[in-house]
């Protein structure tokens, strides 16, 4: 029988002391936006075009002694007033990145690029046939361009640009994610790098102009910083969208239920901010 | 009995409304379309009289009378339209300059 | 009254015209708006705006479980439904290195190639009709009727078809299937002719599409084309070879490739890839094995944690799906799809510059993108 | 009898539109009075048994040169009527009185001119009978080289309007 | 009395409502015909095989609301539709259906009139049509309408001067203007004029279906482009009207081309003596199979060839057909002053 997709199998029933705290305590712009009686749901607060500083204060760091598979500090899913949602499992803090099996060689353009440039790898994975390498935000765009003029690496294709959120890595929080092809020599190789929601992540459109539409739409979906970008606007939500919604703590119905139930409300609200924006 | 001297006058009024309107209107193209009438009015009269003498003469002129209105009206809506790209209007009172 | 500052060479009213083209608008297949800026009749910047259909696929299958993802996947390229289907069930295989029977992926084949016709029959009736040939459109949709049939007797379903499962095909074929698929071969061969003695050798044809819309084989890479707008280029890019998937590496077929790389390139390729289907089809329709349909799956889909991005060559070009899963609850972690109309629709900017109005209908048909799967 | 009818509602017609060309505001409409006009006095031509020159007045007067005009008006339509403002050294009644000069001169003209000269004799008989034969005859015989002469102002003219217009040659 | 009077009456009266039949039975026909292209039926529903559906889209356009859209110069709204018809329906004066027979003891001849400048005539009518789709542009009052009609009418006059030197050519051969003698002149001369110049034939078919709006070129209506062309406006029995004109132009034309390149009445092959038995069927019965088959391969050309773009559209026109036009013309001229020494 296919599984309730909403009870996950292991969850506590929630028993509501939730120890992370909440946050109430918007700030001043969010509040305005905020309609009343509606708890601030982080995700949807009134987050400028402009990635905000973090000020929705997050649970600070996971404590430092998570109890093995206890609830830990969880994002502060607020109680909604709609169905009450059981708590998701424990979502996990990072990707699993298994290191390469030993009788797998490394292939010759990874031994390469590690060999031209010192230190700019930090990991290397293999997993069911795909080279993954996790390179540090900084020294990105000098790897990308490596991989896309060195002969034997030859990667002239940007197959993909995309992210994953990993929310309890607080500081860097989204998994930035290049799939490259090589036309030339028909390989694959999946280059990431870790970025928080402010980390500048310097723009590969120089190096493949199709990653142009794809990074837009990742500062779209998760407000990724790019830099660098010609025209980095969004491209799947309308332009004055509030929020980032493929994070993992946008919740999945939207910009909250003041919309669903009066929407001339939520109109007039748009209305006011409106006119805040342009004073 | 309808007398060449009815087509005289008549193409005498036409005449005058071109002139009139030539003196009168400010609108370059309207000013244009009363030289046509002025032209028109000398058809008429050319065509009277090659009907009362019964000479074709007259509507050869005619004919020439139109080509030349033809290629007026074609190199006058040319400048018409290089007058206006560079002022934005059509006044004539404002095309006093011999080089602009 | 001053005379104004002398604009030399400024035409009186043709200072740049901005046309909006679309949302709605007969020729941009389904919401697609592009902001043409005119200098005259010349097009001087197109600037696409998408995301009229964004229904936040990806968003969604994070909160379903890896069978119930199938229905989502029918959703976004509509026009080729089970190709869809194939790439992502053939992603999470790869990711739990479930092994699919021989006959599972010799059916999957003759699905992909019939969406492939199917797709390729829309795209040249709506390419025509843009450009003002209008019979095409009818014989090519009397054709596509055939093939929706044939998936109507195969999974039920004329447009969503939910045709596959993750491990094999959720039923076996009904018998005589594909003694029906190899009659259809048979009717086909002899309309693609139909179509080309309509348009191939059309003198306004050629007019209208050749030289429109020039883009090398280097730049086009660089661009993310990829399918048939990136082999009309030249590119010998196809991941049916490359990267061979469900049975095609024991099908034998030849990748149509193109010169110049403009519109008709693209078409010539589009054309030349009905007669390799048909071919790939005969030879899986007549070597389909025997045997099960389904791999061995565990009745609850839990793949192991990690993440994989697999590629299938979709009729618009490649169909990515990049998969992360937990390893600890059914539903994905992270769930994010490759769209090949959404990178080719990225190229219209660069392709429309300096071309007429009537060049970017044209062109639009020429990339072949359907809006469910740019906005997903 | 009929003759004088057909004259006068034409004449009337003719006169009626040639103001109206001239005193509409929008300029669109006085290029339709203009057409009308025009019509009416190929009507004229037809009244005067010269039916290859009607249809010649038709053909490139109302189909052709008018043509021309709305083209450019709509071309450049105007956003504010050119008369909008007043120039004081304008004087409208120095144009009035300076047509009626005009027309007392051309009123002595008629009278006295009249009076003493002696109608030229009917032309040589032409080989050709019917209208349109006999100008084409003219046309290419004895007045052969004002045609050619016409047909060169008609090039030089369409070469000087292409450039006037032309923006980047 | 009755010569003078009644008969012609009776003449016009037939000739109009013969054109207004003919042009709504047009509309049906085409789109029986391509609906048959592209292995379909067609409208069927209205009347057994659909054949009473003109009268349902007449009815239909004459319901519906008639729109004007707000600060649209009222008066050139309604006029533009009026002056894109009435020429059309004109020109219908001077094209011979068949050579003058006698009913009840009168002589009547099957053509309304025979004007000495005939084909003058038609072509100058013609060039007034052109103002009917500035107009419409111009009064509709929003961008679109306004470019498809400053684009449709450089179209049509550019064709027309093609259209008129094909047309020089054939009285050069027939030394008339008169439509009749035209037709006079080809069954003295036993042979249709299409035959003996088929250049003039080919290029007056190429610019009267530039003229008409049509087929590959129907650049100005091409709703792909600019939102549906100069009558994007208009609706209910204006758009009627704009409707029959064009298809009323096409009538016009293929009924001009008939008389010029296919002989009018003539029977075919007049120049074989044993097709003799072919003079048994009435003159105007030919005219109107001629204009028939004209008017089958207009529809026929709209159901198969793609569209121009408008600047191919142009370049065809004046470096193409207007050269050959003028090479044609010169051409005959030769050979005629070069028979006649």
């Amino acid at each position: 029988m296919a599984d309730d997709p909403r009870k996950p199998e292991d969850a506590t029933p929630h028993d509501g002391d939730d120890p992370g705290p909440v946050a109430p305590a918007a700030p001043a712009a969010a509040a305005a936006s905020t309609p009343p009686g509606e708890v601030a749901v982080p995700g949807a607060a009134a987050a400028p075009a402009s990635p905000r500083p973090p000020v929705a204060p997050k649970p600070a760091a996971p404590p430092p002694a998570k109890p093995a598979g206890a609830v830990a500090a969880r994002p502060p899913a607020a109680p909604k007033p709609a169905a009450e949602h059981p708590p998701k499992a424990a979502p996990p803090s990072g990707p699993a990145e298994p290191p390469p099996p030993a009788d797998v060689p490394v292939p010759a353009f990874i031994a390469r690029l590690q060999a031209a440039k010192p230190g700019a790898v930090t990991l290397v994975s293999y997993f069911v046939g795909d080279w993954t390498i996790v390179v540090p935000v900084d020294r990105l765009h000098e790897v990308a361009q490596h991989l896309r003029d060195a002969p034997e690496a030859a990667f002239d294709f940007c197959s993909d640009v995309t992210a994953t959120d990993w929310p309890p890595r607080a500081a860097e929080r989204f998994d930035v994610v290049y799939c490259l092809y090589s036309t030339t020599h028909r390989q694959r190789i999946r280059v990431k790098t870790r970025a928080g929601e402010t980390t500048p992540v310097r723009s590969v459109t120089d190096l493949w102009p199709a990653a142009n539409w794809l990074e837009r739409e990742v500062f779209d979906m998760f407000g990724v910083n790019f830099t660098g970008h010609p025209d980095r606007r969004r491209i799947l939500m309308p332009d004055d969208w509030q929020g980032h919604p493929q994070r993992k703590d946008y919740p999945l119905e939207g910009p909250g239920e003041l919309l669903l139930e009066n929407p001339q409300e939520w109109l007039k609200l748009k209305q006011t901010r409106d006119e805040a924006d342009l004073e | 009995m309808i007398t060449s001297t009815h087509y005289m006058l008549l193409s005498a009024a036409l005449f005058m409304i071109g002139v009139i309107g030539v003196m009168v209107r400010r609108n370059i193209i309207i000013i244009f379309m009363a030289i046509e009438l002025i032209l028109n009015a000398v058809n008429i009269n050319l065509i009277a009289f090659s009907h009362a003498l019964q000479n074709a003469v007259g509507q050869v002129f005619a004919i020439f009378v139109i080509a030349v209105a033809a290629a007026e009206a074609a190199v006058g809506l040319g400048i018409i339209l290089a007058f206006y790209r560079n002022k934005e209007t059509l006044n004539i009172d404002e095309m006093n300059l011999m080089k602009w | 009254m001053d005379a104004p500052a002398l604009r030399h060479g400024a035409m009186f009213d043709t200072n740049e015209l901005e046309l909006n083209m679309g949302p709605q608008h007969p020729s941009t297949h389904g919401v697609l708006r592009v902001v043409l800026r005119l200098d005259g009749e010349k097009v001087v910047d197109a600037d696409v705006v998408i995301g009229y259909l964004h229904r936040g696929i990806e968003k969604l299958s994070e909160n379903r479980n890896y069978t119930q993802i199938v229905l989502l996947t029918d959703r976004m390229d509509y026009v080729a439904a089970a190709t869809n289907n194939v790439g992502y069930c053939e992603t999470v295989e790869k990711l739990m290195a479930i092994e699919v029977p021989r006959r599972a992926r010799y059916v999957r084949t003759i699905v992909c190639e019939l969406q492939r016709i199917a797709s390729h029959c829309l795209w040249v009736g709506t390419h025509a009709m843009d450009i003002g040939a209008m019979t095409v459109f009818l014989y090519a949709f009397r054709e596509r009727e055939l093939i929706l049939d044939l998936f109507e007797e195969l999974c039920g379903a004329r447009l969503t078809y939910n045709s596959q499962r993750i491990g094999g095909l959720p039923l076996d074929i009904p018998p005589g299937w594909d003694r029906k698929v190899l009659a259809f071969v048979e009717v086909m061969t002899g309309k693609v002719e139909e179509y080309e003695a309509l348009l191939t050798e059309n003198r306004i044809w050629l007019e209208r599409t050749k030289g429109v819309g020039v883009i090398e084989g280097p730049e086009a890479i660089a661009l993310g084309l990829s399918g048939p707008p990136l082999r009309g280029s030249g590119v010998p890019r196809d991941i049916r070879k490359d990267e061979p998937y469900a049975a095609y590496d024991e099908m034998q077929f030849e990748v149509p490739l193109g010169k110049a790389g403009d519109t008709y390139d693209r078409y010539v390729v589009r054309m030349e890839e009905f007669r390799q289907s048909l071919r790939i089809i005969r030879q899986a329709a007549e070597g389909i094995p025997e045997g099960p349909v389904v791999g061995k799956v565990p009745r609850l889909i839990k793949p192991p944690a990690g993440e994989t991005y697999h590629a299938i060559e979709s009729p618009k070009g490649e169909l990515g799906y990049f998969v992360v899963s937990d390893g600890k609850s059914t539903n994905p972690y992270r769930f994010r799809v490759r769209p090949p109309s959404f990178c080719n629709l990225q190229a219209l900017r660069r392709l429309c510059r300096g071309h007429l109005v009537a060049d970017v209908v044209a062109l639009i048909g020429s990339l072949d993108v359907v809006l469910g799967e740019v906005d997903r | 009898m009929g003759e004088a009818i057909a004259f006068y509602t034409l004449a009337a017609f003719i006169l009626g539109f040639a103001v109206l060309v001239i005193a509409t505001k929008d300029t669109v409409h006085s290029v339709l009075f203009l057409v009308l006009d025009f019509l009416f006095v190929a009507a004229l031509y037809v009244l005067l048994e010269a039916p290859f020159l009607a249809v010649i007045q038709v053909l490139v007067y109302a189909g052709g040169i008018v043509v021309l005009y709305l083209f450019v008006v709509m071309l450049v339509n105007l956003k504010r009527p050119p008369e909008a403002h007043q120039d004081p050294r304008r004087r409208t009644w120095l144009g009035f009185g300076l047509s009626a000069a005009i027309l007392a001169e051309l009123a002595a003209i008629a009278l006295y001119s009249s009076a003493g000269a002696a109608p030229a004799g009917p032309a040589a008989a032409l080989p050709v009978a019917g209208n349109t034969e006999q100008v084409g005859w003219l046309l290419y015989t004895r007045y052969l080289i004002p045609f050619e002469i016409a047909s060169m102002l008609l090039l030089v003219a369409m070469i000087g309007a292409i450039v006037l217009a032309k923006r980047e040659l | 009395m009755i010569d003078t009077f009644v008969i012609p009456l009776v003449k016009i009266l037939v000739v109009l409502n013969a054109t207004l039949v003919a042009v709504s039975y047009m509309v049906l026909l085409e789109r029986k015909v391509i609906a048959w292209t592209q292995s379909r039926l067609g409208p069927m529903r209205v009347g057994p095989y659909g054949v009473l559906q003109p009268i349902a889209d007449a009815i239909k356009l004459m319901i519906k609301e008639d729109i004007t859209p707000v600060r649209a110069d009222r008066w050139v709204f309604t006029l533009a539709p009026i002056i894109s018809m009435v020429p059309a329906l004109i020109v219908y004066a001077v094209i011979p259906f068949g050579p003058t027979v006698t009913i009840f003891g009168h002589a009547v001849p099957l053509y309304v009139t025979d004007i000495n400048v005939g084909l003058l005539y038609i072509v100058s009518v013609a060039s007034v049509g052109v103002y009917g789709i500035i107009l419409a542009g111009y009064a509709s009052n929003s961008k679109y309408p306004l470019l498809a009609s400053l684009r449709a009418s450089a179209q049509l006059i550019s064709y027309e001067v093609a259209v008129t030197l094909t047309l020089v050519s054939v009285i050069l051969m027939a030394g008339s203007l008169s439509m009749v003698s035209i037709v006079l002149a080809q069954e003295q001369a036993r042979v249709w004029y299409g035959f003996v110049q088929p250049l003039a034939f080919g290029i007056f078919f190429i610019g009267s279906l530039a003229e008409t709006n049509r087929a590959p070129f129907d650049m100005p209506e091409a709703e792909q482009e600019l939102t549906g062309g100069f009558h994007t406006e208009y609706s209910g029995m204006r758009f009627a009207l704009f409707f029959l004109a064009e298809y009323a132009n096409m009538i016009v034309v293929s009924s001009v081309a008939t008389t010029l390149f296919l002989g009018g009445w003539l029977r075919p092959f007049p120049n074989v003596a044993w097709l003799g038995v072919l003079d048994l069927i009435p003159g105007w019965i030919w005219f109107l199979v001629k204009s028939f088959v004209f008017l089958y391969i207009f529809i026929w050309v709209r159901a198969t060839l793609p569209r121009y773009r408008y600047d191919q559209l142009m370049r065809l026109g004046w470096k193409v057909l207007i050269p050959l036009a003028i090479l044609n013309l010169v051409a005959t001229a030769i050979v005629k002053v070069w028979w006649l020494a």
